[in-house]
């Protein structure tokens, strides 16, 4: 087996460019007086749902071959916990919308993410998800220009495809929203 | 001319001429009236060709025409014919013969071309849309569908301010 | 020996049938791939596969955009072997135009398609495992596509969908460290064939799951328009590589691997021959690197081409990809058919995958080797 | 010969809950452990990490994963035979726990002695099919039907060399051990009671695996079809069947299922270390900490198994059950009884 001499990736100035994390929403307010808060275990159940973040095996386009990417060797998702793809949206915690979404593909968009359990999160990767990115263009007949046109979208990876570490970093990000997620309240 | 073994278009084509390879990718041209489709793809079928590919084009606005567009290739020699059908322009579409029976690969093509030009074909087995919804209610790459200069003005700014934060 | 067993499955006295809905999201649809399968037990009666929900208006993008503006879309058609696509398109618009391409670019161009469709090849060996549930070689696999992608990240900026090609050459030139990255990458891959030859290809499930499954015969193939390895299983040795010689391929010397028989087997060994056939190419074409320019002096910033047809072809890692451009004599083009070779294939399917049992038509679909996008353009 | 907790505990009710308790204990610890090894060794085996940020080397990993699934929503799809798909997941597990109790892994105490153990863990074994295809029928999913119906045959398929490649051991016990000395008094050795197998093989000083080669290998690919691991997953083949019968479970029902899977695949490395490989048998360390080291090990060689290996298509797994494991397993019985009866 021979050695690469060189770092392939040496010399390349590509920015992973950090997703953007979008605020908890904001609490709905409850007129029921003081509650009390099983503040530790709503944090261990935070942490624990954080920590293991099962995706749905649901590629759409180019996107997906960096979620394989992102899951095989060299970056390794399970490291995180993430890396457990379950082919069953019953058995899945986030969807990640890996590629372009046609317009033939929205219905079962919606039915996959109907059929997922609660508690469920899912991440926009690419440009496609977020707002249509390179297949943008005036009367685009075929495309659903933006994930968050159809279900809520907690974060958004940009890049086209964005690299491994950039979802790596979309999905910390995730997690990151997840542990804050409840804390609304005590404020 | 380069060999074409086993070919025999005599008095299929309404026009054969022959075409420069290395400035076009063709070998011969030739126009054909829609009757005659399915003999034509017989001949070529039997001259040991395949259906390399097939498409439309929307040549309403200088030829008056919605024109098919047929290719045929050999695995063993390289010799490409270029077909063309021009077929008289209805609302929506046109109509030509189904060439499925000769060539199986014809049916995905003719489906895309009444996806996307509603070109119907008369004897195709199951002829309905490949690429777009089944509820879809245009043929995408008309001329007249879908111009940029027709598009609405985009809304501007709104995705930009959720964003900003 | 299965004979019995299926014969027996077959046979079944007044069995229902039923229809199954594999896809579009299903583990092993290659995307969004969706096959309704009318089943009677185990068994397909009957394959309608239904596509389309990865279409994205390429065809439609190209005619309300110049040819420069599509250029990017190109590598997106079909993601796996973007260079490929993207240097094609570059080298249809050059035929057109009348544009000339210096020598090393053209030798550049030769590199960089070869190591991507090694990369194309390596990523359909390990899902193609992956769906006849071997897990390890996919990993494996990766562990090499990455070090090409991280070369082509390094030339070209991109690790998936690049914009390297332009009219009349290329973005950037190599340097030494690309050639000598390449030269070690191709004896790891040399280093690391005789494993996965030991680990799959002697493997007696594999065999097993392989041999005689899903034939596709040379009449099928010339009926449906299939080409590419899948045809080079079954026997013809059609290569637009070698048939119609594009860019410099005529000046190296190189073979096309061919089966006979035209099952999954002899695609896998067909893919995995070419790589080994690819890694020939990029050392000769390494050896024989040209200095000089790697774009025209002044830039191609408008294609002024005469109004006509013309159609230009190359082997993408599936197949002959064929772009059927029609100028008006304008910078926008009047219409651009894409030929992709994924489409021809996916349309011989209901054919052959009649009368094959579940876990085959997963065999079956892996072993051909599609891309969605690339079918629903 | 091990004493129960029966022998230990008068009180009955006393001896039942602590053995419970034990074997629920164990269990979960074991099955925590074994998907955590699960996936540190695959990847290993796959030049990756698996595992590493939650906890030292991602050792609460699977205690995340767990605390996650509690927490999931239980979906009930539409259209269920309410009863089956709400009692599969129990169906699947409870006999898991009994198979468990009956384990002498300790020349000492065990949980359970009984005459019939080895007829008794089949028995149980068996369940698991029952389970899965309650569970596959009332999810009212085409694929959880498809991995219901292979899962089925494929159980009853190779519970037969499974059984037959056991029965040569049980020929063996009663002709090499005669009685044992216990508590005094002597027991005739019982062919059929798992602590009687391992004493013989401690006994004698030799495991049966150099006695019967042949039967331990039919056995243990038996007993990777039994648990429906790869290459004989095929029950839940990933890559065609979604995810076969528990396709449409969520939660924590999901999380029964692969906690049965996991002991499923201990308890049958368990009875593979007491048919073959001696049990609690061996040098120096205790007798527990042989029987758990000879389990994980054979339970490591499944995993590594899993990860090398492809997937077997439906009609060849059935062919090599009963094309060439059954008449195998038969020939090794013949040729057994035939030597036990000569010499």
């Amino acid at each position: 087996m021979g050695e690469v001499t060189g770092n392939p990736g040496e010399g390349v100035m590509t920015p992973v460019r950090l997703p953007v994390l979008l605020p908890p929403k904001p609490p709905v307010e409850q007129e029921i007086g003081p509650m009390i808060r099983l503040a530790v275990l709503d944090d261990l159940l935070n942490a624990a749902r954080a920590n293991s973040l099962w995706p749905l095996t649901f590629g759409l386009a180019c996107c997906a071959i960096e979620m394989m990417a992102a899951g095989a060797s060299k970056y390794d998702l399970d490291r995180f916990g993430a890396g457990v793809f379950r082919p069953s949206p019953r058995q899945a915690d986030v969807m990640i919308f890996a590629g372009t979404i046609s317009k033939k593909m929205v219905p079962v968009i919606r039915q996959l993410w109907d059929q997922m359990p609660s508690p469920k999160w899912s991440i926009a990767m690419g440009g496609c998800t977020i707002d249509g990115g390179p297949f943008k263009y005036p009367n685009q007949y075929a495309i659903v220009e933006g994930a968050d046109k159809i279900i809520p979208v907690d974060v958004y990876i940009p890049g086209c495809p964005p690299r491994p570490e950039a979802l790596i970093a979309g999905i910390l990000q995730l997690q990151e929203k997840i542990k804050k997620s409840g804390k609304g309240h005590q404020a | 001319m380069l060999p074409t073994a086993g070919l025999d278009l005599s008095g299929l084509t309404s026009s054969s001429v022959d075409s420069d390879y290395a400035v076009d990718g063709f070998h011969h041209r030739h126009t054909v009236e829609s009757g005659r489709i399915v003999e034509i793809a017989r001949a070529f079928c039997d001259g040991g060709y395949h259906l390399e590919m097939m498409t439309c084009e929307d040549r309403r606005a200088d030829l008056e025409a919605m024109r098919l567009v047929y290719t045929f290739g050999r695995f063993d020699l390289v010799d490409r014919h270029l077909v063309f059908v021009d077929l008289v322009p209805e609302i929506p579409g046109a109509e030509a013969p189904s060439m499925t029976g000769v060539f199986p690969a014809a049916d995905w093509y003719e489906r895309e071309v009444y996806d996307m030009y509603g070109v119907r074909f008369s004897g195709h087995p199951d002829l309905k849309r490949i690429l777009l919804p089944d509820d879809a209610d245009f043929h995408a790459l008309l001329k007249d569908f879908g111009r940029i200069e027709d598009a609405p003005e985009e809304e501007s700014g709104e995705r930009d301010e959720g964003q900003g934060a | 020996m299965n004979s019995g067993v299926l014969d027996t499955l077959q046979r079944g006295v007044e069995e229902e049938t039923y229809y199954l809905n594999m896809g579009p999201q299903h583990p092993s649809m290659h995307g969004v791939l969706r096959l309704l399968l009318h089943m009677r037990g185990e068994m397909v009666l009957e394959c309608e596969p239904i596509i389309g929900y990865a279409h994205r208006a390429h065809e439609k993008m190209a005619e309300n955009r110049s040819y420069i503006q599509f250029l990017p879309n190109t590598s997106r058609i079909d993601y796996l072997s973007g260079m490929i696509y993207n240097i094609a398109f570059c080298q249809a618009i050059e035929k057109m135009a009348g544009i000339d391409v210096p020598e090393r670019a053209e030798v550049i161009r030769v590199i960089v398609c070869e190591l991507n469709r090694i990369q194309s090849h390596l990523l359909w060996f390990g899902t193609f495992l992956l769906d006849i549930g071997g897990i390890t070689p996919f990993l494996y696999c990766f562990d090499d596509r990455e070090e090409i992608l991280g070369i082509l990240d390094r030339v070209s900026g991109s690790r998936l969908t690049y914009s390297y090609g332009r009219f009349g050459g290329v973005t950037a030139d190599i340097d030494d460290v690309f050639i000598s990255q390449t030269r070690s990458f191709l004896d790891r891959l040399r280093g690391r064939l005789p494993m996965y030859e030991g680990l799959v290809t002697k493997n007696v499930i594999f065999r097993d799951r392989c041999k005689g499954v899903g034939v596709i015969t040379v009449d099928q193939a010339r009926a449906y328009g299939v080409t590419g390895p899948v045809l080079r299983a079954s026997g013809v040795a059609y290569d637009v590589r070698k048939a119609e010689p594009y860019g410099v391929y005529d000046r190296y010397d190189f073979e096309i691997p061919t089966r006979t028989s035209g099952d999954c087997l002899a695609r896998y060994e067909v893919r995995v021959a070419e790589m080994e056939q690819s890694c020939r190419i990029i050392e000769q074409a390494l050896d024989a690197l040209p200095e000089g320019a790697i774009e025209p002096a002044k830039m191609v910033k408008k294609v002024k081409s005469a109004a006509g047809e013309y159609y230009f072809a190359v082997e993408s890692a599936r197949g002959h990809f064929g772009m059927y451009i029609v100028s008006d004599g304008t910078d926008v083009a009047s219409r651009i058919k894409l030929r992709t070779p994924s489409f021809s294939v996916m349309s011989a399917a209901p054919d052959v995958l009649k009368g094959t049992m579940i876990a085959d038509v997963i065999a079956i679909v892996g072993s051909v080797d599609v891309v969605l996008p690339e079918i629903d353009r | 010969m091990p004493r129960t907790l029966l022998d230990i505990f008068p009180n009955p009710l006393i001896a039942v809950g602590i053995g419970i308790t034990a074997v629920m204990t164990v269990l979960s610890v074991n099955t925590l452990f074994c998907i955590w090894f699960e996936r540190k060794v695959s990847a290993w085996i796959q030049l990756r990490m698996g595992p590493m940020e939650v906890g030292f080397h991602g050792t609460m990993q699977t205690v995340a994963d767990m605390v996650k699934l509690l927490g999931k929503q239980l979906v009930t799809p539409k259209g269920i035979d309410k009863p089956l798909y709400h009692l599969a997941p129990i169906v699947v597990f409870a006999p898991v726990v009994a198979a468990a109790s009956l384990m002498p892994f300790s020349e000492s105490v065990a949980i359970t002695n009984t005459n019939i153990g080895l007829v008794l863990v089949f028995m149980f074994g068996g369940f698991a099919s029952i389970g899965i295809f309650m569970g596959g029928w009332g999810s009212n999913n085409k694929y959880a039907l498809l991995g219901a119906m292979r899962s089925v045959a494929q159980n009853i398929s190779y519970e037969i060399p499974l059984i037959l490649s056991s029965l040569s051991v049980v020929l063996l016990v009663g002709a090499m051990g005669r009685e044992f000395a216990v508590d005094g008094g002597v027991i005739q050795a019982n062919g059929m009671n798992l602590a009687h197998i391992t004493g013989v093989q401690a006994q004698r000083g030799v495991w049966f695996l150099l006695l019967q080669p042949l039967a331990f290998i039919i056995f243990f690919i038996a007993v990777l079809a039994e648990t429906n691991r790869a290459p004989f997953d095929i029950p839940e083949a990933e890559s065609e069947l979604i995810a076969g019968f528990h396709t449409e479970y969520s939660g924590m029902r999901f999380g029964l299922f692969f906690f049965a899977e996991f002991s499923n695949m201990f308890i049958g490395a368990m009875v593979a270390t007491i048919l073959f490989l001696g049990g609690w048998d061996g040098p120096v360390l205790p007798g527990p900490a042989w029987f758990f080291l000879k389990t994980y090990f054979l339970v490591f060689c499944m995993m590594w198994i899993r990860w090398t290996y492809p997937r077997l298509r439906f009609d060849q797994l059935m062919t090599f059950a009963w094309g060439i494991l059954v008449p195998l397993s038969i020939l090794n019985l013949l040729i057994t009884a035939f030597l036990v009866k000569v010499f």
